[in-house]
């Protein structure tokens, strides 16, 4: 074997004192890491298969295992660091682009992290939420400018254009069957029923198990069009046109032909084993004027009936191009963050291109209203909100609702392993093959996924409350409950907040 | 210490308020006495009042009462008034010497109607038109600040309390069908004649007692409108929404409550099917201008009154009626100390609102 | 209503649990020669043994009779029964009138005349507890033990007592031990096994003459014994029954409800026939299980619920000093046979069904063969060449295993 | 009454089931001193071929043979849990030989038999395997 200069990241410590060889840990490593020998009855494991995924070790009944980050190094070097040298060893030895799953780790900044929350002190009364209600139901999609009446003077409510109606401001974000397995969609579907919320098909089409979960489901229209028909249309509740994810702005799709088996190649209408390869732009929108046809065409295909979704990556002129959007006849923004995740992404490009989803936000939020244009369009955010506090800022910064799809999968099991490109997620969750796949039961899923989003609709509540404010449309775009912390002039400008202290 | 305007200034604050549903005229002497009784709600840094039906011999003109820091301000000001309006009174308005009521501004009034031509050039309306003109001014000519501007109704206000701001307007010579009071408690600022209450658009007064916590979200929304919220007070976006509501959305009042103090979902949910959606529409359409946080309102406007809770009723505001009077307060007392003997009294629940208009017929 | 039981064994437990099961009140008189609470037969040689007591035997709590409400008259003899009056008449001229009657009065030894036996003293049967007690109080180490009958009951009594005395021999007619349930192969496995823990046999051979302590076979060898433990063969008793009219064949004839052919009587355990699924011929069945299902059937059947019995095959379990065997059905048609050192499996199949099986060494999960005879699983509904390599719910169907294990209904 | 089910299609062929089966009814308070260098005998036990795997363990049989085929009264339901007496138990194993789903085996050293009894009889009170198993291929439900 030739050299290749590569050293396991990672190393997998077995506690011989507690290993019982139950050979779970064998069993359930799609990577082949652990092995039992049976003549020292002892287990084994070979650490340069591990992805760190961490599925023996919660199997593990023991306890006995644990996964370490290796204190083998190079000389340490700022500059070079063991990341960096790794990179140009691997990709000397092959000769190809690197390839990631998941949203970027590089260490930029966060600005949710930098922005503190509002409470009530005195001149106002917080709210209890155990004893007031609190409200966070939501509507996507554009308002009519006037209200107009019957001829008996009552409001015509009819003249509403379509809406998507949220218990919640919380949806599940785009993720494809196929590049997500049939548990995680099924788990995802349940959820957002339950929930009173949506899930996104992805670029992947609409299994025919799932059509009874349309009125929770947004359905995805992307570059390469797979899975896309009049019925998958009239299936969901709202069209996305996805241009652009946060993950790989600019960069189109691959999912490579060995996931297009089955029930994948049926639902996205390729032949089995071609590689599913959605273009970097839409072929059919070389511009805005473009995209207003796309969104005319889909909206006649459904006798507009249904909101459309234009979703893009956010990047250095987000501002203008979603005000370009909000006048395309679209009803729904989705903004997707660098920070955003895939199922895999070249990883020059995950790491370094787009800009976060705080600043776009805040920018788009601001640009959209001195447009006058705010309240024809709705906007999502997405691109790794992580928790409840995250939700309360996007919606304080101007967000109606926030994509979460890191989180969700992390709620299904997902151990951020990012390893998603391997077919082989020991998870059941990236995958499709049978013995994994059947490791998400979606009956614990789904209801992972409802606990997730009902313990954040708690949290959401209770910041709310302390806020004194009953209602969320009441802290949509309410930036004075919003403090930076450690930003500078020019950010806390972007954001439209002030410092901690003013 | 930066002023209204530059900071957003929270406040407590008693209101008050009397309206003569048949047309009776009183002076500004009940409603004094009414505010007074609920000096400790107050901290000396701003009280006014709001009037209606005290001009009648200029009942058709609208009547812009401004504040001048400076006689630059002024000759300014005065410039872009009678650059839109037919002006037919100039006049300072009368005050009453007081040596509590100090940092006083050149205090003017101006009766006057848009030029005719200019509404044809803007093809605006004639009440968007005058809306605009104060907005102009309050934002762009320093020193000067329009307080009042609607027809046959007037608002006097300065820093003090409102008791004394009352003897300081003079206000028993004026005679007027509706009377609506304030006396503020600012959490955090000196307080300035501008950012006293009632706070007035067109013929549109109101006071208010509260902090409201969707203020941002409010006033972000309400601004893509045309609205500027120079003085960043709850009772001035308050204002602005009731404003774009009731005159731009046509909305009725009762409306306008079910926007901004609307039921909950849980209510509205439990209603038949068509007032279900309407009150779903009315939510959706305009979610952004539902007020959260306490506050009692006060809308004063010409032929009515309108007064209205929050929807958890976070602020005490007691309505009484007796005879054709109708009265309202933040405090039981302030009303009994003007009518002891009341046929009725009443605290209305949160988000209900309490409109009391002229009876038919009377045109006061 | 009054139900009375001739018996006390399993089929009469049986009754008294299934009347239970539907009558909660009725009277249910259970009258038996022996003066012991009910205890399980099969476990008389596992008491010499030691591996109980006779605590421990008993087949049902000390509180059985009074839990369920029954008279039970222990230690005395029916005389007859007067069917047209409903009443049993007791030996001790007693009567007990009865609605509902059940033979459960089990088999009794059978013994063939032989010459000189008369002389021989310390000859025992091996049916009973009193059976048992007598030859345990007789049996010392230094014992020669001659047992006729290489069956069941006469190789399990060699278990019993083989650690407890210098010698036990066995003799049977028949060329090979336990002929009833094992092939021939089978019985030469488990003859080797018995023999390596010191039992000597002598098979195709007869005790030709007795002499006192001496037992003269056919082929001239003569073994010096010192006790004689006669397991020969056992009959159905049937007798009372006979007596008043009821069909008896071999054993007391019974329907699917385990009644008689007078109305109002049943029949069940080792005194009556049943039919045997397996080459559908009635037969006495004469094993435990078997008499309690029957048993149970016919209580329920006399409370006036609905039960029939109609999955009777022979069946057996046992072991000989660590070497389990089980064996069920008949082994008519076409068979699969794996030998591995002392494990055997003997499958036998004819149209489509599983017929019988042999198991001996590795019994684990035979029941899963059993079922398959007993429910008459068509052999081509599932992977018969799966379970033939061993008893496995993998060669069902995915929807059957759901319905065993998943708690799904089965759509039949 | 509550029973175990077990539905295959999530079945995993872990055998997590047989381990936490064999600690529950180990005695011990310590898994890893209770299953280490032992060969367990778990009365629940993954049958498993060509992806598909699935648990077999004792039904509780609303009409339980077993019970009513034991010669020595060993095996008796108590509200519907079948249980095993193994003071009474003889190692017949005439129950092997009837039990329909083959969910009752020979005990650790043969003499007696031993079977799922619900962890009735020991600390977990409920089944440890279901507990125990990561995928909820086996529940404990009320059906």
């Amino acid at each position: 074997m030739p050299i290749d200069f590569l050293y396991p990241e990672y190393e997998v410590i077995r506690n011989p004192q507690r290993c019982i060889a139950c050979r779970v840990c064998e069993r359930q490593c799609a990577n082949e890491v652990h092995s039992y020998d049976q003549e020292l009855n002892l287990m084994k494991s070979d650490e340069s298969k591990c992805v760190n995924c961490h599925r023996c070790v919660a199997l593990c009944p023991t306890r006995a295992l644990k996964i370490v980050k290796t204190d083998h190094t190079f000389k340490t070097n700022a500059n070079w660091t063991n990341e960096v040298i790794g990179e140009i060893y691997r990709q000397a030895g092959t000769g190809g682009m690197l390839l990631s799953s998941m949203g970027n780790p590089k260490p930029y900044p966060v600005y949710w992290d930098k922005i503190l929350i509002n409470a009530s002190q005195v001149t106002n009364p917080s709210i209890d939420p155990l004893r007031e209600p609190m409200e966070t139901r939501t509507f996507l999609g554009k308002r009519p400018e006037k209200p107009e009446r019957n001829l008996d003077g009552t409001l015509k409510t009819e003249n509403l254009p379509p809406n998507l109606e949220l218990s919640v401001p919380v949806m599940f974000s785009a993720m494809s069957y196929g590049s997500i397995s049939y548990n995680a969609h099924e788990s995802l579907a349940r959820a957002a029923q339950e929930l009173g919320i949506y899930y996104n098909t992805g670029e992947g089409g609409l299994h025919e198990d799932f059509y009874r979960y349309g009125a929770n489901t947004i359905v995805q229209v992307a570059s390469g069009r797979f899975g896309v028909h009049k019925d998958y249309l009239e299936a969901g509740a709202a069209i996305e046109i996805k241009i652009g994810q946060g993950a790989k702005p600019g960069i189109g799709g691959h999912l490579p032909g060995a996931k297009i088996v089955g029930d994948v190649s049926r639902t996205r209408m390729i032949p089995e084993g071609s590689d599913a390869i959605s273009p970097a732009p839409h072929h059919d929108i070389y511009s805005i004027e473009d995209l207003r046809q796309l969104v005319y065409s889909l909206k006649e295909a459904t006798d507009y009936k249904k909101p459309v979704i234009v979703k893009i990556a956010a990047v250095h002129n987000v501002a203008a191009i979603a005000s370009g959007i909000a006048r395309s006849g679209a009803d729904i923004i989705a903004i997707d963050g660098y920070r955003g995740g895939t199922g895999a992404a070249p990883t020059r490009i995950r790491d370094n291109v787009g800009i976060p989803i705080e600043l776009a936000l805040a920018a788009v939020d601001e640009r959209l209203r001195q447009e006058k244009i705010r309240n024809n369009v709705s906007l999502v955010v997405g691109g790794s909100i992580r928790n409840s506090a995250d939700i309360v800022k996007a919606i304080a910064l101007g967000a109606d609702a926030v994509y979460i799809a890191t989180a969700a999968l992390l709620a299904l099991g997902c151990h951020l392993c990012r390893s998603c490109q391997t077919g082989k997620c020991n998870w059941g969750i990236a995958t499709q093959r049978p013995d994994l796949v059947k490791r998400l039961n979606p009956d614990i899923g789904y209801k992972r996924l409802v606990n997730l989003v009902s313990a954040w609709q708690h949290e959401i509540k209770e910041m709310m409350g302390g806020m004194g404010i009953n209602s969320i449309e009441a802290l949509k775009g309410n930036r004075l409950m919003l403090r930076g912390i450690g930003l500078n002039e020019k950010e806390l400008e972007i954001l439209g907040i002030k410092h901690a202290g003013e | 210490m930066r002023l209204e305007g530059d900071v957003r200034i929270p406040s407590g604050c008693a209101i008050s308020g009397i309206f003569s549903r048949s047309g009776k005229k009183l002076n500004g002497e009940a409603i004094i006495r009414s505010i007074s009784t609920m000096h400790d709600r107050s901290n000396g840094l701003g009280g006014g009042f709001a009037a209606y039906g005290i001009y009648p011999r200029n009942k058709d003109l609208y009547a812009i009462h401004v504040f001048y820091d400076s006689v630059r301000a002024k000759e300014e000001c005065e410039k872009e008034i009678m650059a839109n309006f037919d002006v037919t009174v100039a006049e300072k308005i009368p005050t009453r010497k007081m040596p509590i009521i100090t940092d006083e501004p050149a205090i003017w009034r101006y009766f006057g109607i848009p030029f005719e031509k200019l509404l044809k050039d803007t093809q605006l309306d004639e009440r968007e038109f005058v809306a605009r003109c104060v907005v102009k001014i309050n934002t762009q000519i320093k020193g000067a600040y329009v307080f009042s501007s609607g027809k046959n109704m007037g608002v006097f206000k300065a820093v003090g309390f409102p008791e004394d701001v009352g003897r300081y307007y003079c206000l028993d010579k004026y005679e007027g069908y509706c009377w609506t009071a304030h006396g503020r408690y600012p959490t955090n600022t000196p307080g300035w004649w501008g950012g006293a209450h009632p706070f007035a658009m067109l013929d549109y007064s109101v006071v208010h007692n509260g902090e409201i916590s969707s203020y941002d979200a409010n006033r972000r929304f309400i601004e893509m409108f045309g609205y500027k919220c120079t003085l960043l007070t709850d009772t001035e976006v308050i204002t602005y929404i009731i404003d774009y509501l009731n005159r731009k959305q046509h909305l009725t009042l009762h409306e306008v409550a079910d926007v901004i103090a609307a039921p909950f979902w849980s209510e509205i949910d439990r209603l038949p099917q068509k007032e279900k959606e309407r009150f779903t529409y009315l939510r959706n359409v305009y979610s952004s201008l539902l007020i959260t946080g306490p506050f009692s309102i006060l809308l004063g406007f010409s032929g009515g009154m309108m007064a209205l809770n929050d929807r958890l009723k976070l602020r005490s505001m007691v309505v009484a009626e007796k005879g054709g009077m109708t009265y309202v307060a933040s405090e039981e007392c302030a009303i009994r100390a003007i009518e002891p003997n009341l046929d009725k009294i009443w605290s209305p629940k949160g988000g209900e609102p309490v409109i009391v208009t002229l009876n038919k017929g009377v045109d006061a | 209503m009054n139900y009375v039981i001739i018996g006390n064994s399993a089929a009469a437990v049986g009754c008294i649990e299934g009347i239970r099961s539907v009558d909660p009140d009725g009277a249910i008189t259970v009258i038996s020669k022996e003066p012991y609470h009910v205890y399980s037969r099969p476990l008389i040689s596992y008491l010499i043994y030691g591996k109980t007591d006779e605590q421990r035997m008993k087949y049902r709590p000390d509180s059985f009779y009074e839990d369920n409400g029954v008279k039970a008259m222990l230690g005395v003899a029916v005389e007859k029964v007067d069917y047209t009056k409903r009443r049993v008449l007791l030996e001790n001229g007693e009567q007990v009138p009865f609605d509902k009657l059940l033979f459960a009065t089990g088999s009794a030894p059978f013994v063939p005349p032989m010459a000189g036996l008369d002389e021989v003293k310390k000859k025992f049967s091996f049916m009973k507890l009193d059976d048992a007690k007598v030859l345990q109080s007789e049996l010392n180490p230094e014992s020669r033990v001659l047992i006729l009958g290489a069956g069941l009951i006469g190789l399990k009594c060699a278990e019993g007592i083989l650690r407890k005395v210098k010698k036990v021999t066995v003799v049977d007619l028949a060329p090979r031990i336990l002929p009833s349930i094992l092939d021939e192969e089978g019985s030469e496995i488990v003859r080797k096994h018995i023999e390596e823990q010191g039992v000597q046999f002598y098979l195709a051979n007869s005790v030709a003459q007795f002499h006192k302590n001496t037992a003269c076979l056919k082929d001239g060898t003569e073994l010096e014994f010192d006790l004689l433990v006669l397991a020969v063969g056992v009959r159905p008793e049937t007798k009372l029954a006979a007596g008043i009219g009821c069909k008896v064949n071999r054993g007391i004839l019974t329907d699917a409800h385990c009644a008689t052919n007078l109305p109002d009587v049943y029949a069940a355990g080792d005194c009556s026939e049943s039919l045997d699924i397996t080459v559908n011929q009635q037969r006495v069945l004469a094993l435990l299980p078997n008499a309690y299902m029957q048993g149970e059937t016919a209580g329920i059947t006399m409370a006036g619920g609905e039960k029939s019995y109609n999955k009777a095959i022979p069946m057996n379990a046992v072991g000989f000093f660590g070497l389990h065997i089980v064996t069920a059905g008949s082994y008519d048609g076409e068979a699969y046979v794996v030998k591995e050192g002392s494990n055997y499996k003997k499958m036998v199949s004819k149209d489509n069904l599983l017929k019988g099986y042999i198991l001996i060494g590795d019994v684990a999960r035979a029941g899963i063969y059993t079922s398959l005879i007993r429910e008459r699983t068509p052999l081509d509904s599932i992977d018969y060449e799966l379970i033939k390599e061993k008893p496995q719910l993998m060669a069902f169907t995915a929807a059957e295993r759901a319905v065993k294990l998943g708690g799904a209904r089965n759509e039949n | 009454m509550k029973r175990i089910y077990v539905n295959e299609k999530w079945c995993l062929g872990c055998h997590l089931c047989e381990y936490y089966c064999a600690f529950a009814n180990s005695g011990s308070d310590d898994m890893v001193k209770a299953l280490k260098d032992i060969r367990i005998h778990p009365r629940i036990r993954i049958e498993e071929k060509q992806g598909i795997s699935f648990a077999v363990s004792c039904r509780h049989c609303a009409e339980p043979l077993c019970v009513k085929s034991c010669i020595t009264g060993a095996l008796r339901a108590d509200n519907g849990v079948i249980a095993v007496d193994k003071n009474k138990c003889v190692g017949c194993y005439t129950c092997i030989m009837i039990c329909p789903y083959g969910a009752i085996m020979p005990g650790v050293d043969g003499s007696v038999v031993q079977k799922c009894e619900l962890c009735t009889n020991n600390a977990f009170g409920e089944p440890a395997c279901v507990q125990g198993c990561p995928n909820r291929a086996i529940v404990f439900e009320e059906r």
